[in-house]
C-alpha cells in the first residue's frame, strides 16, 4: 500500500459518504429498508474502486461516524448501539468484506475482469460479511449458529443482486473511466497495456 | 448538519460524553445479558422506558422518543422476532426481542442527548494514544469531517442522477444510477483531493 | 406554451418559488437572475420533477403531475452536470437509452440514434467510452439524449457553463435552431439570453421581470452593473 | 514568475501536455483554449499537483516537485465548484484550515482569519455553518481560504464558471485586485481573459500562442468565430 496523498484522502472520506447516502431513504429506490439496505453496494465499490485498504479504512470512518451517533446507517440509524445489536457482525464485516474484494478485485496486479470481480464480490461482499455476521446475530439473539444463518437467508436475494450491480458497475469503469481506479495495472495476455486498448478503443 | 441529536437539559445532558458513553453502555450489556425467560420482558422494557423517562428532558418526550426509536428499529426487532418464533417458541422469541431491543434503545440515548461535536472531541481524545504507533489523530478527525461535510454534496449529485434519468423517461433504479453517481463521485473526490492538497493538507 | 397562475414549490421546509404567475408564448425563453433566485427549481418544475405545492401549472397544456407519462414523452430535461446524464459506457449506447422506454424496433432505434449524432457532430465519437469525452463533447452528448426523443420542448439548466467559446456557440445554435422544438433555457450567459426570444428573469423565487428578452436582460444587467 | 523549457505531463498513459515553452511574467495572466486542450493540466502542473514527465519548470523561481512545501506556501488554488474547496462546518474553521499546516498561535491565526474575512466581506458570516451559504458566497469562502495564507500566486481554475454576473464579477475583481499576489486564472470567459494582463493560448496540449491577452484573446476569438 502507498502512503496516502491528498487525493486518496478525499476519495477514502467521499467513500464514506459514499456508503451513508446509498442508506438515505429515497436516495436510490432499492428494496425495503433496514437491515436489507444498499448501503453493502457501497461497500462492494469501495473495495473495488480504492482498493483493499483504502476501501476498508474508508469503510472504518463510516462506522466511526455511525458510532459517535450520526444516523448514517440504513434506517438513519447510529450509536453505539450499532455495535451491541443483532447486525453489529454485519457492519464489522463490512471492513474485511472491503479488504476481501479489494484483494481478489486486484488480484497480482491485473485488469479487473467479470469473472473474478463477480467471484470478489460474492466472496467479500457476502460471504466475508456473512461470516462475521451470523455468528455475532447468534451470540446477540441466542438463536443457534444454524438456525441463525437460515434467517439470514432472507438478505440472500438483495446480496445478490447486489453483488450482480457492482460486478456490472466496476466492469463497466474499467472501460468507460479506467482513471478512477488511480493505478495501473499490469499488462493482460495480449502484451498490451490496458490503457492503451482503452484509448484505441 | 445530519444528527440524532434533541435538545434538552438535565442530568443525562450535562454528563460529559466519556462516561456517560460507558455508563449507558454497560446499562445496554446487562440487559442484554439477561436471561431468556418470560420475566425479561417487563425488565427490559421497564428499565428502558424509565430511563428515556427519566433522562430529564421531560416524561412526555421520554417516551416520545423511546416510541420514535423503537419504529425506526422496526425491522431488526420484525427478523429477531421471526426467526426466534420460528426456531424456539414464544418465551425465548419474547425475551429476547425485548432484550436485545432494550439494549439498542437504551445505547441510543447516547446519541440522543450528546451533541456530535461533543462525541467527535472524545472521539479524538480516544484516539490520542495513537499517536505512539505513529497514526494521526488530527488526520483522522480530518477525514471524518470531509467525510461529514460530503455527505450532502453526494446526496445532491445522486438527486441530480435520479432527476437525469426521469428526465429521459426512465424510471431511476440502483442498477441505473449506480454507474453515473460512482463517475460524479469520482470527479468529485478528485476536485477535493486538489483543494486539499494546495491548501498544504497531504 | 408555458402558463404558471400562482404557482409556488417547496424543496424541503424552504418555499423556493413563491406566487409565479406568467404566460409564456416565445418559441425560445431563457431564465435568467442571481444564483439561488429559484431558476433551477423553475426549469425542474416545468420538466415535472418538482411538484407545486400550490397554483396552477400548464406545459405543452398539460398538467406536468397528472399528465406524466405524456409530458416525459414531450419535454426533454438537459442539466448541467452532463456527468450525471450518461449511464451507458459508450455514445452510441448512452444515445439509445433515451429510446429504451418506446420499444422501437432496433433497426428503427439504430437509424435514429445514428440521425441525432450525426446532427451534433458526434457521429465519429459513436463507440468511443462516453466518460471518455471532453465536458463540451459529453454536454453535446446529454443534448443528443435529448433530441433524439424528438420532444416537443428542451428545458436544458446551463447548458453551457463548463464549454469553450466554441461548443458553446454549437450547443447554443443547436438548442435555438427552428428544428420543430421550443425551448426553455436557463443561463448565467446574457448573450445566449439575448439570442432567445423571451426571457423571464427571476429574484428571490419571484418572476422580476419578464417579456421580450432584450428588454428583460437589459434591465437585469442594468441592475447588476450598478 | 513562471518558467517552463519543453514542458511535458501524462496521465495515466495519456500526453496530456507537450512541448511547452513558455516565459510569463505579467502579473495576471489568462489561460485560454478549447475543451480539453490542457488548460487545467497546466494549472496543476504549476500548482505542483502533478509531475512533469519532461523538461523543466520553474514558478516562482521554485521547482514545483523539489520545494513542493516552499511551493505550497506561496501558490493558492481556486477551483470552479466551491463544494469541493470547503471542507470545515463553520465559515471560521474552513479559512482557518488552509493556516493548519503553518502552526499558528491560535490568535495569531484567529486574527489572520478575521482579518481575510473582512477583506471579501465575509466577517458577519463567521460562525455561519458553511454549507448554508449560497453559491456566490461559497465561491467567496473558496477565495478567502486562498487569501488567508497571503499566496504570492494565486492559480484558479474557471473560477466563474458558477456563478451569476455579480457574483462573477466580485470574484473577478478579488482575483484581479493587486494585492501583492500575481493571478494565474484558467477561463472561457474572454472577457474576464482580456482583464489580464497577459494570456496563453493552448490548442491540443501545445502552447499556440502567448503574450499581451488582447492579442491572443483576439486571435483565439477570431479562430473561433470562423
Ligand atoms: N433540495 C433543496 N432543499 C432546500 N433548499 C434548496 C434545495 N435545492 C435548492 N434549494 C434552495 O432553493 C433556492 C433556489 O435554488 P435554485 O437551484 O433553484 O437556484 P438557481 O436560481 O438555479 O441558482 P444557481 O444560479 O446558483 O444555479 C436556493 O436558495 C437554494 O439554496
Ligand atoms: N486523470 C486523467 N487521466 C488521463 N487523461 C486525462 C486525465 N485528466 C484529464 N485527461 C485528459 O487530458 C486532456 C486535457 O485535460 P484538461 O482537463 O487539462 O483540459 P482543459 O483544457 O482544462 O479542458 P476544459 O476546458 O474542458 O476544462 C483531456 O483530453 C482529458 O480528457
Ligand atoms: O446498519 C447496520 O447496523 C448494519 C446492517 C447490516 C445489514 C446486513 S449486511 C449483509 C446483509 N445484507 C443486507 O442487505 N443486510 C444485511
Ligand atoms: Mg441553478
Ligand atoms: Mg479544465
Amino acid at each position: 500500500m502507498r502512503t496516502a496523498d491528498a487525493t486518496d484522502l478525499a476519495r477514502i472520506a467521499v467513500f464514506a459518504a459514499l456508503i451513508a447516502v446509498l442508506g438515505l431513504p429515497g436516495s436510490f429506490p432499492v428494496f425495503g429498508g433496514v437491515p436489507i439496505t444498499a448501503q453493502t453496494l457501497g461497500v462492494m465499490l469501495a473495495g473495488a474502486v480504492l482498493g483493499p485498504w483504502f476501501g476498508a479504512l474508508s469503510v472504518t470512518v463510516l462506522l466511526a461516524l455511525a458510532a459517535v451517533g450520526l444516523p448514517v446507517l440504513a434506517g438513519g440509524r447510529g450509536g453505539i448501539g450499532v455495535f451491541l445489536g443483532p447486525t453489529a457482525g454485519y457492519a464489522l464485516g463490512w471492513i474485511l468484506g472491503a479488504v476481501v474484494i479489494g484483494l481478489i478485485v486486484h488480484a497480482g496486479g491485473r485488469r479487473p475482469v467479470v469473472w473474478r470481480t463477480a467471484l470478489a464480490m460474492l466472496a467479500g461482499g457476502i460471504g466475508a460479511i456473512y461470516a462475521l455476521g451470523i455468528p455475532v446475530q447468534s451470540l446477540v439473539t441466542r438463536l443457534p449458529l444454524a438456525e441463525t444463518a437460515l434467517t439470514s437467508l432472507v438478505f440472500v436475494p438483495g446480496d445478490l443482486l447486489k453483488a450482480a450491480v457492482a460486478t456490472l458497475v466496476v466492469t463497466t469503469l474499467v472501460r468507460a473511466y479506467p482513471r478512477g481506479f488511480r493505478r495501473e495495472w499490469r499488462a493482460p495476455a495480449t502484451g498490451r497495456r490496458l490503457a492503451e486498448v482503452a484509448v484505441d478503443a | 448538519m445530519l444528527s440524532l441529536y434533541r435538545p434538552g437539559g438535565g442530568w443525562m445532558y450535562r454528563m460529559p460524553a466519556g462516561p456517560k458513553l460507558a455508563c449507558l453502555a454497560l446499562v445496554a450489556l446487562v440487559l442484554a445479558a439477561l436471561p431468556s425467560t418470560w420475566a425479561t420482558v417487563p425488565v427490559a422494557v421497564g428499565a428502558s422506558i424509565v430511563l428515556y423517562a427519566g433522562s430529564s428532558m421531560g416524561v412526555l418526550a421520554g417516551v416520545r422518543h423511546y416510541g420514535c426509536h423503537a419504529w425506526a428499529l422496526r425491522w431488526v426487532i420484525v427478523v429477531t422476532a421471526v426467526g426466534q418464533l420460528l426456531f424456539l417458541g414464544a418465551e425465548a422469541a419474547a425475551a429476547n426481542t425485548a432484550r436485545v431491543a432494550a439494549a439498542l434503545l437504551v445505547a441510543a440515548l447516547v446519541p440522543l442527548t450528546t451533541p456530535v461535536a461533543a462525541m467527535l472531541d472524545a472521539l479524538e481524545r480516544g484516539l490520542q494514544p495513537l499517536r505512539r504507533v505513529g497514526a494521526d489523530p488530527e488526520r483522522i478527525a480530518l477525514l471524518w469531517t470531509i467525510a461529514l461535510t460530503t455527505i450532502p454534496v453526494l446526496s445532491k449529485l445522486a438527486a441530480d442522477v435520479r432527476d437525469a434519468q426521469r428526465a429521459r423517461g426512465l424510471r431511476p433504479s440502483l442498477a441505473r444510477g449506480a454507474l453515473p453517481f460512482l463517475v460524479v463521485t469520482l470527479r468529485h473526490a478528485d476536485d477535493l483531493g486538489d483543494a486539499l492538497d494546495a491548501r498544504g493538507i497531504r | 406554451m408555458i402558463r404558471c397562475a400562482g404557482v409556488g414549490a417547496r424543496l424541503g421546509q424552504r418555499e423556493v418559488l413563491r406566487g409565479v404567475t406568467l404566460d409564456l408564448d416565445a418559441r425560445t425563453i431563457a431564465v435568467i437572475g442571481d444564483n439561488g433566485s429559484g431558476k433551477s427549481t423553475f426549469a425542474r418544475l416545468v420538466a415535472g420533477l418538482v411538484r407545486p405545492s400550490s397554483g396552477d401549472l400548464r406545459v405543452l397544456g398539460l398538467d406536468p403531475q397528472r399528465d406524466a407519462a405524456e409530458l416525459r414523452r414531450r419535454v426533454a430535461l438537459v442539466l448541467s452536470n452532463p456527468d450525471a446524464q450518461i449511464v451507458m459506457p459508450t455514445v452510441a449506447d448512452d444515445v439509445a437509452l433515451s429510446l429504451r422506454a418506446e420499444r422501437l424496433p432496433r433497426e428503427v432505434r439504430d437509424r435514429r440514434v445514428a440521425a441525432a449524432l450525426g446532427r451534433l457532430g458526434l457521429g465519429e465519437l459513436a463507440d468511443r467510452p462516453s466518460h471518455d469525452l471532453s465536458g463540451g463533447q459529453k454536454q453535446l452528448l446529454a443534448l443528443c439524449g435529448a433530441f433524439v426523443r424528438a420532444p416537443h420542448l428542451v428545458v436544458a439548466d446551463e447548458p453551457t457553463a463548463y464549454l469553450d467559446a466554441r461548443n458553446a456557440r454549437l450547443v447554443a445554435d443547436h438548442l435555438l435552431a427552428d428544428t420543430g422544438h421550443a425551448l426553455l433555457v436557463v443561463t448565467h450567459d446574457l448573450a445566449l439570453a439575448r439570442r432567445c426570444e423571451g426571457a423571464v428573469l427571476f429574484a428571490e423565487g419571484r418572476v422580476a421581470a419578464s417579456g421580450a428578452s432584450d428588454e428583460v436582460v437589459d434591465a437585469y444587467a442594468e441592475a447588476v452593473a450598478c
